[in-house]
């Protein structure tokens, strides 16, 4: 209609990422709705357009082309994978628009026409890392990097791998697995770390995908290694996730993100307060049980920067908002007044390190003083620049 | 034993095929199977065990060239078994099989046991259920089997006529745009029959010709296979002591009896066996 | 998120909490400048401070360190310790006082140092408790910290304990804590005994005595201690080899119960009727599903019994399953037998509307099945493999169901009209088998035995909507692999391929397993075309 | 007598198509050959108008279209069901991949980033000449024929038939994807080849580009189309015929079924790949996603909607089967499952012979 | 017992059967004879459900039957050894006679009556062979096992001598004589084995292009007539 801006949610409602990311299709609708309740952007109401892509790569790239030329969207929320966004960005770029990706990821990127709301390795991994390595996270000696076979953590291991090396771990004290997707018998796998751990105080680094974090995570449960013994520290495990899990064994285990639900700060208070009442109101399924992340707090604030720097270019052309997103700043759930950084198109974020609890939250046991800035080309994988 | 001989057959019969469709299945030639010693078939102490069982025990037989051979048996005599054993289909336990005098079938596939001279019509009628009348006879039809002749090929006028003669042979020339799938199962006898001259083969084995055929329809067929007898070489298996005597005249019968050879001679000889009588035609 | 149902469990947290502390409060007092290190916002001088509450094993201090790993302890904002009770009220363990909890009093952060910590300063307290499993756990624990200042208390409780399992455990906590610090003889004997536990935890102190200083002198002076720690390590080596073996055969059977779970149904639906069922997997969602709901009633209605919530599911997720099944029988699948490629089409169609209908039912998200108490956790053999309780159960439960549908099957008439069905419809009809009540009956069953596969495959891994996607292709080969109709063919494919995945994984990896183990199906069909157990001769064909 | 044998012949055994057959394929070629046309001569907004949207649609169905076709020709004619084309499809987008992924680099030694990731200074032997367009090619041709001639041999000549054929296709893609997820294997692991920029030195995104990759697509179909036909109509498709119904009964009038399926087999696999190659530089990435069972059963299903064993049918299924999917995804995003399995599950119930054998019952009881 | 009135039958558009009426009474043997592909085993398909006829009615002891299923007819008592033997191949000898038990109940069909292999002697000596390893006379022999141990009131044959041998043709001519001779049963005996057939029948009806073109007593069958239907 006239009088619209039209706002493009691109996010999987079926297949297998359906499970991650179907939430984000949520909150981006909520936050549509908080926005069109003040009186919209430049007194227009937003209008979602909702396409589902089916966790099909290929697909992701027609539905961004429909979502621009044919609807004619003025900005894109969506993807979760770093294939899909692989997928969609000659689109963007061709067609000269923007998209707002909220997860995070493993760097090596930077394009003009996509602002990464999620963290950067440098905003989750490192720290998590160096965490485990002080003495408060239990001077890990050994490590274990499990993920999944694929590129994120692919990336981010070797990202690790240079970066426990330069803090003199040595090569025999690192042991690196990966299983298939969709994995979900990891008896051997957990026998394994067990083997491992006898060598030495040992951390886990997880980067297992989707739904093979809880066959491994009641498989660690199941075999006994208890926090105490071994931590896993995850980067792809929220409060989401957890939704699915019998967290009563994973007490302690970590988890390494920007935002976690049980940030106490009126912005979240406020954030978690809205998006429970939104499930509601929307009869979402298990509604009662709702419970905000990492990636949808990135949508969050992802889309009220767009919407400021929209006001403040005084349109929706994808340069001037590109232009006008340099800068901004919004006082995020996570408890920051966050930037976006005035070159990368990454925000700076606080990095949270938090221990899973008995009740599926996250006690946040270290943070970061102040938000950091992102490094989208890691100093570990070729020296720090584009190719 | 040789088995080089295994691939020479093909080819001259491929040349056979390119050097025009002959016209007629009547005329007898040996296509470059060694008959010298006037056989065509020699089985020596052939043994097939299925899982312990011998369903054909130390079987000796030969084939004359252009015989016309009755084979009866009670059931599960292995007539089947043996007929299998000749077409490849069935490895035997021991024994050998020779086409001629030096083409082995035992270390054959079935498609080159058929392409050297050898067809087969089956005791429950097997057709092509989804091509028509027509197409089984074409398929049938003796030309080279190939991958890329098949591909190219196309009927010529010769060869569209011989279709046309067998299915009027056949009865069939009105069904023939039907599929066959179709056919009663006298009609499927007929059209089996009719591909398995379509194949023109030097020798033919008959499992029960005609059964579920009226006596008309028997009788009928005897005088096909009389017509073909001293053409080719014929094995035919049947239980109906009429048309057997039909088509025998003069010739050997052959019974078998759980896997063996049990009496052989003249149809009158065979009768009055007392064996036979014993186990086969019952008093 | 989770409030309501750990609300019953929370209740008997604070009960177990409140009990020993109203007899304890009349009893000792702690010092308030031992408190005083937990108030610090240095992990380090919490860390003391716990110490020091271990050491005094009194049940007051106790009850501090409990309540620290429970987080009821505060901290009021001058410096004073707190353990919360019920009603808004705390407990004052300097003073005794039940006061009014103070506004701005903050919980005590508990992370894995801490609670480390607290473990071991617990479990010297343990190491008396009346309870042998708590004992034998808490010296467990001690072995791990290799500490020469434990080996009194360690040597103390050794004589007064008599459980032969925990007295073992307590010589080699002794060892490894005396390997150290004790005199020749003694690190002498505890390497043997640290040798003879096994325990590749011991490896690298007992490595690291054989390696040369910095100075080129051995760390462990003596050549006979260095000695014994050598052939410790060999007998570690050698025990490890073992444990690998006994892991990998076991971790075989379970995946290979795991496949053969999920493949049953398919065994009957596709391997008997015929039908190429690619909601197969759907329907074992729907049996994980079920036990979700079953739990949740369990939670929400008999709380007591939640334990017992996986027995109740069983039924109910093979009624459900079966009916669904049957109710698919006889809308869409029974009007396509004879035609298996077409039921591959519609049971696709049906599979993304099953997903779908889940998905908006309960959300694209997982749900969560917990594993009942009695399924949790794992025995511990040979030292140091664990067998889980999960796995072990579901091994015996595949072998039941396995059981039960072979009697079915073999013992009634049921499974001979189903294969004669398949083998001939059209006379089977004729000789009077009533074609479509078997038809549903048989999908019914299949579809019941995926269901109860589901509530196996609940208590491994995740339910949710893909689910079923997860074990379809696996399935389809197992009961491929095996020769399809042939149950027995179907049993030692998914124990083949479970034991082969499993002993190829420590090689290669779990990807490269995985793959080996797809072309090895490849290579295996070459062999057997018509899979494991075909049926030869003429009838083949 | 001789009157009679003239007229018989196999079910209309002469030329490819009827002549009504042959002007319905032209007048829809043509059709569809003008669409880039208005695309480019008439603005935005114009009546005539066709939105590279719909152009880039319609391209990418076109190349499902003809793995369509190649897989009905193996399973419509010869009743081999392969649930792994997915495995020849990627394969020949990969070829291209490759091509693309280095002809779109300032200079095609500089490797991709998922090289530099695994710290590799120099493209592995596999990736040799790919920077070649018709190198690229031939491997596009040669990769897929030639896999699926060694598999089919092995798998043919064991005598491996109907689901144990199916299966171990699809036992073998599933192991390629998964072999094609890992970093090491050198194809950019799960992410695959994206950001193409260049195709034989033209830019890929131009619409002049676009459509010339469309018109490609449209051709490399007709002539699927006519090939497949060809192949069909021949007598060798009415073997094909028979061993799909009777393979053994084959063996004993002298054919060997296994050159006949070994042949058709090779041409689907071959057919497949450069219906792959076009999708790539059409969609712009390529992944081991393309290798997933899914992907395979999806691709059975088109033909089974379109009509199995017709070769229209495929293309016609593949199609309305895109083209739902794409609108029921836009229109219906959180119910279209419910709506395309209500679709899969009709059609088996009420058309069981697909689209065409709807059309075919028409248009004959039109005449009747 | 079993009453056929004015069936007509079509495969697709071809119509097969053309107004058959005929009737079979108990304790009388009926041979249904016709050249091949005149129908014989289209009509007996109708007789079983397991053809549809378009018109006409079959009823079988004064109930209508054309609307109910074949299983249903088995239940009533019908029992037929089709053309072909349509032997559960995959099934072993055993099964495949219990099969022919189904209607009763579970507990009567659990042992199979020695009677069955003292006509058929093979078969016992086979139980556990699968029924498709069967030669092909076997089978038959199977075949007629089977439809016989349902014990039923009207008996279906659809040509039982084709493929065996002559002395057991023998001994099936004694037992549909015996069947015949205690007089409970029906018979309906399809057969081109024409002296077979004579020898037995009490009745029969010859088909023709779908139609009844002959019928009678036994006497009639060696008549011109029948001949000039039966012959090419
Ligand atoms: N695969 C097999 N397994 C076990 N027994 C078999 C197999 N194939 C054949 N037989 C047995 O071998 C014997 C010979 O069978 P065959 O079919 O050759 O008999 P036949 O002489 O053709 O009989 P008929 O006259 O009944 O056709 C039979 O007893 C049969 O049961
Ligand atoms: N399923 C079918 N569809 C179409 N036509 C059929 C079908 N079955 C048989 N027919 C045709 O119906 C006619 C009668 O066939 P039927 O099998 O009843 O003959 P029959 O009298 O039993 O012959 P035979 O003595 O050869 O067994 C035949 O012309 C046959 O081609
Ligand atoms: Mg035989
Ligand atoms: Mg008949």
């Amino acid at each position: 209609a006239e009088g619209t801006i039209k706002v493009g949610i691109l996010h999987s409602l079926s297949g297998t990422m359906a499970i991650s990311e179907t939430a984000l299709k949520d909150v981006a609708l909520m936050t549509i709705d908080e926005i069109n309740a003040a009186g919209g952007v430049m007194g227009k109401k937003l209008e979602p357009v909702i396409v589902d892509p089916a966790s099909n790569w290929p697909l992701f790239a027609e539905k961004a082309r429909g979502l621009i030329s044919q609807d004619k969207v003025s900005v894109v929320f969506g993807c979760w994978t770093s294939v899909s966004r692989k997928s969609v960005l000659p689109v963007f770029k061709e067609l000269n628009s923007l998209l707002f990706y909220p997860v995070q990821y493993e760097g090596q990127e930077l394009e003009k026409n996509v602002f990464y709301t999620g963290a950067a390795p440098n905003q989750q991994a490192i720290p998590a890392v160096e965490y485990l390595m002080s003495e408060d996270g239990g001077s890990a000696k050994r490590w274990v990097l499990l993920g999944t076979d694929y590129v994120y953590p692919r990336t981010t291991n070797k990202i690790l791998r240079a970066f426990l090396l330069s803090k003199g771990v040595k090569e025999s004290d690192i042991m690196e697995t990966y299983t298939p997707f969709g994995h979900s018998d990891y008896q051997t796998i957990v026998a394994n770390v067990k083997a491992f751990s006898q060598g030495g105080k040992t951390a886990v680094v997880s980067t297992i995908n989707g739904d093979s974090n809880v066959p491994f995570y009641k498989e660690l449960g199941n075999a006994g290694l208890k926090a105490t013994d071994v931590p896993v520290v995850a980067f792809s495990v929220g409060e989401e996730e957890l939704r699915g899990v019998d967290t009563k064994p994973l007490v302690g285990q970590m988890a390494a993100w920007n935002y976690f639900q049980s940030l106490k700060n009126p912005v979240n208070d406020k954030f978690v307060a809205q998006y429970k009442a939104y499930a509601k109101a929307k009869n979402l399924p298990n509604y009662a049980t709702a419970v905000t992340n990492d990636p949808m707090e990135a949508t969050y604030v992802g889309m009220h920067m767009w919407k400021q720097a929209v006001e403040k270019a005084k349109s929706t052309d994808t340069d001037k908002v590109i232009a006008a997103m340099s800068g901004q700043t919004f006082a995020a759930p996570d408890g920051f007044t966050i930037k976006m950084d005035e070159t990368n198109h990454h925000l700076h974020k606080p990095v949270y390190i938090g221990e899973v609890q008995a009740d599926g939250q996250f006690k946040i046991v270290w943070k970061t003083k102040a938000p950091v800035q992102a490094a989208p080309w890691s100093p570990f994988v070729n020296g720090g620049k584009p190719e | 034993m040789t088995t080089s001989h295994t691939t020479n057959p093909h080819s001259s019969n491929s040349q056979d095929a390119s050097a025009g469709g002959e016209a007629s299945y009547g005329r007898f030639k040996t296509r470059g199977v060694d008959t010298t010693h006037g056989a065509i078939l020699y089985l020596e102490s052939i043994s097939v065990v299925f899982d312990g069982f011998k369903a054909l025990n130390d079987l000796s037989l030969d084939i004359g060239v252009g015989e016309l051979r009755c084979i009866i048996g009670p059931n599960g005599a292995g007539k089947t078994t043996m007929m299998d054993v000749i077409t490849g289909k069935t490895k035997p336990t021991s024994g050998t099989a020779f086409f001629g005098q030096s083409i082995d079938l035992t270390k054959m596939h079935e498609s080159q046991i058929a392409d050297i001279g050898i067809g087969r019509k089956f005791q429950r009628p097997t057709v092509f259920e989804q091509h028509t009348v027509f197409e089984n006879l074409e398929l049938a039809m003796k030309m080279n089997k190939g991958v890329k002749s098949t591909l190219f090929s196309r009927l010529s006028g010769e060869q569209r006529d011989k279709i046309g003669e067998t299915l009027e042979l056949l009865r069939l020339t009105s069904e023939y745009q039907r599929e066959a799938g179709l056919l009663s199962h006298g009609q499927k006898q007929w059209l089996e029959i009719g591909m398995l001259l379509m194949q023109e083969p030097l020798l033919l084995l008959l499992d029960e010709p005609v059964a579920g055929m009226t006596d008309a329809e028997t009788e009928r067929t005897g005088e096909l296979l009389n017509d073909l007898r001293g053409k080719h070489s014929l094995v035919v298996v049947e239980h109906d002591m009429d048309f057997v005597t039909q088509i025998a005249q003069q010739g050997k019968v052959t019974v078998l009896c759980e896997g063996s050879v049990l009496a052989e001679g003249t149809m009158a000889q065979v009768q009055s066996d007392e064996r036979v009588i014993e186990v086969y035609l019952g008093r | 998120m989770k409030s309501i149902y750990p609300s019953w469990q929370r209740l008997l947290l604070i009960m177990l909490l409140i009990l020993p502390m109203h007899a304890v409060m009349a009893l000792d007092l702690v010092e308030k400048t031992i408190l005083a290190g937990l108030a610090s916002d240095n992990n380090n001088e919490k860390i003391e401070s716990i110490t020091a509450l271990g050491q005094l094993t009194n049940p007051g201090a106790a009850a501090i360190l409990e309540a620290l790993g429970n987080d009821k302890v505060f901290v009021t904002t001058d410096g004073t310790i707190l353990i919360s009770q019920d009603g808004g009220k705390a407990y004052d363990p300097a003073t005794g006082n039940s006061i009014d909890t103070p506004a701005g009093a903050d919980t005590i952060t508990i992370n894995n140092r801490l609670r480390r910590a607290l473990q071991a300063a617990q479990a010297s307290a343990e190491l008396y408790s009346p309870s042998a499993a708590v004992r034998l756990a808490a010296v467990m624990r001690l072995q791990k910290e290799a500490d020469a200042s434990r080996s009194p208390i360690i040597s103390k409780a050794l004589e007064k304990e008599q459980d032969p399992q925990i007295k073992q455990a307590l010589k080699i906590a002794l060892a490894s804590s005396t390997i150290k610090g004790g005199d020749t003889a003694a690190r002498r004997q505890a390497a043997f005994t640290l040798g003879e536990s096994g325990d590749a935890g011991f490896r690298p102190i007992l490595a690291a005595m054989l390696q040369k200083d910095a100075n080129g002198k051995f760390n462990e002076p003596e050549n006979d201690v260095r000695l014994a720690a050598e052939t410790a390590i060999n007998q570690i080596d050698r025990h490890q080899t073992i444990v690998a073996w006994v892991g990998n055969i076991f971790f075989g059977i379970s995946l290979g119960s795991v496949l053969l779970l999920a493949a049953l149904g398919l065994a009957i639906t596709f391997g008997l009727m015929g039908i190429i069922n690619m909601a197969h997997g759907e329907l074992l969602m729907i049996g994980a599903y079920s036990t979700y709901v079953v739990q949740s009633l369990f939670k929400a209605y008999l709380p007591g019994m939640l334990d017992w919530y996986l027995v109740a599911a069983l039924p109910v997720a093979f009624l459900v399953t079966a009916l669904v099944g049957m109710a698919l029988e006889r809308t869409v699948i029974r009007w396509l037998y004879g035609r298996p490629l077409e039921t591959l089409l519609a049971t696709w169609g049906i599979s993304l509307m099953l997903m779908q209908a889940v998905r908006s039912f309960f959300g694209a998200q997982n749900v969560e099945v917990a594993n009942p108490s009695w399924m949790s956790g794992g025995v511990t053999v040979l030292g140091n493999l664990v067998l889980t309780y999960n796995r072990m159960v579901i091994i015996a439960f595949a072998l039941c169901v396995v059981g039960i549908v072979w009697l079915v099957l073999n013992r009634t008439r049921l499974g001979l009209f189903v294969r004669a069905i398949t083998q001939n419809r059209r006379m089977a009809d004729c000789v009077g088998v009533a074609t479509g009540k078997i038809d549903m009956l048989a999908f019914g069953l299949g579809a019941g035995i995926a269901g109860l596969a589901g509530v196996a495959l609940s208590q491994l891994s995740n339910v949710g909507p893909d689910l079923g996607r997860g074990y379809i292709v696996d399935s389809f080969m197992v009961v491929v692999l095996g020769g399809v109709g042939q149950l027995a063919g179907t049993v030692v494919a998914a124990m083949g391929l479970g034991m082969l995945n499993k002993f190829i994984e420590p090689f290669w990896g779990a990807v490269i397993a995985k793959i080996a183990i797809l072309l090895f199906i490849v290579l295996f069909v070459q062999k057997r075309p018509q899979g494991l157990f075909a049926p030869k001769g003429r009838s083949a064909e | 007598m001789t009157a009679l044998s003239l007229n018989l012949r196999p079910r209309s055994m002469d030329g490819l198509f009827s002549p009504k057959a042959w002007l319905a394929l032209i007048m829809v070629l043509a059709l569809f050959a003008s669409l880039p046309i208005l695309n480019l001569s008439f603005p935005e907004g114009h009546a005539l108008h066709v939105s590279s949207y719909a152009i880039s649609l319609i391209g990418k169905f076109t190349c499902y279209a003809m793995a369509a076709l190649a897989l009905d020709l193996v399973w419509g004619y010869a009743g081999i069901l392969s649930l792994g084309h997915g495995l020849f499809f990627a394969l020949g987008g990969y070829g291209m991949g490759m091509y693309l992924m280095r002809s779109g680099k300032a200079s095609p030694d500089i490797v991709p980033d998922f090289m530099t990731f695994l710290s590799w200074k120099s493209y592995p032997w596999f990736w040799s000449y790919t920077e070649h367009f018709w190198y690229a090619l031939l491997l596009i041709l040669l990769v897929p024929g030639l896999l699926a001639f060694i598999f089919g041999f092995f798998a043919f000549r064991s005598r491996i038939k109907g689901v144990y054929f199916s299966i171990i296709t699809q036992a073998l893609t599933f192991a390629a994807m998964l072999l094609f997820f890992r970093n090491e294997t050198g194809f950019g692991g799960n992410n695959g080849f994206t950001d193409f920029k260049r195709i034989l030195g033209f830019d890929i995104t131009s619409p002049q580009t676009r459509a010339v990759l469309y018109w490609a697509s449209l051709l490399a179909l007709t002539s699927a189309l006519i090939l497949g036909r060809a192949i069909t109509k021949s007598k060798l498709g009415r073997v094909l015929t028979a061993v799909r119904d009777a393979e053994s009964r084959l063996r004993f009038l002298g054919y060997e079924p296994l050159g006949f399926k070994l042949f058709v087999w090779t041409v689907s696999a071959m057919i497949c790949g450069v219906a792959g190659a076009l999708y790539v530089p059409q969609v712009g990435i390529i992944n081991p996603g393309e290798m997933s069972t899914e992907n395979s059963i999806e691709m059975v299903i088109w033909v089974a909607t379109g009509g199995r064993g017709t070769l229209i049918g495929p293309i016609i299924g593949a199609g309305v089967i895109n083209g739902l999917k794409t609108w029921f995804t836009s229109a219906l995003p959180e119910f279209w499952l419910y709506a395309l399995g209500l679709i899969f599950v009709l059609v088996t119930l009420f058309l069981p012979q697909g689209i065409v054998g709807l059309i075919r019952r028409i248009t004959r009881q039109d005449k009747a | 017992m079993l009453t056929v009135k004015n069936i007509d039958q079509y495969y697709g558009s071809s119509h097969t059967l053309k107004g058959v009426s005929m009737d079979v009474k108990r304790g009388e043997c009926m041979a249904l004879l016709g050249r091949n592909g005149v129908g014989k085993t289209t009509l007996l398909k109708c007789l079983m459900g397991v053809e549809n006829i378009r018109s006409g009615s079959i009823s079988f002891e004064d109930q209508e039957i054309s609307q109910f299923k074949p299983h249903m007819r088995a239940a009533l008592g019908m029992a037929y050894v089709p053309q072909g033997r349509e032997i559960f191949a995959r099934l072993t000898v055993e099964e495949n006679i219990l099969m022919g038990m189904a209607t009763k109940s579970g507990r009567q069909a659990k042992q199979i009556k020695e009677e069955i292999y003292d006509l058929f002697p093979i078969l016992k000596s086979m139980l556990h062979r699968r029924g498709g390893d069967l030669s092909g006379g076997q089978q038959q022999q199977l075949a007629i096992a089977r439809a016989l141990v349902a014990e039923p009131k009207l008996i279906i044959f659809d040509e039982p001598t084709e493929g065996i041998q002559p002395s057991i043709i023998k001994d099936i001519g004694r037992v549909i004589r015996l069947l015949r001779d205690r007089g409970d049963i029906a018979i309906l005996l399809c057969e081109q084995y024409f002296d077979f057939a004579h020898e037995l029948a009490d009745r029969f009806v010859v088909l023709s292009r779908g139609e009844v073109v002959a019928s009678g007593d036994r006497e009639a069958m060696d008549g011109d007539d029948v001949k000039r239907h039966l012959s090419v």
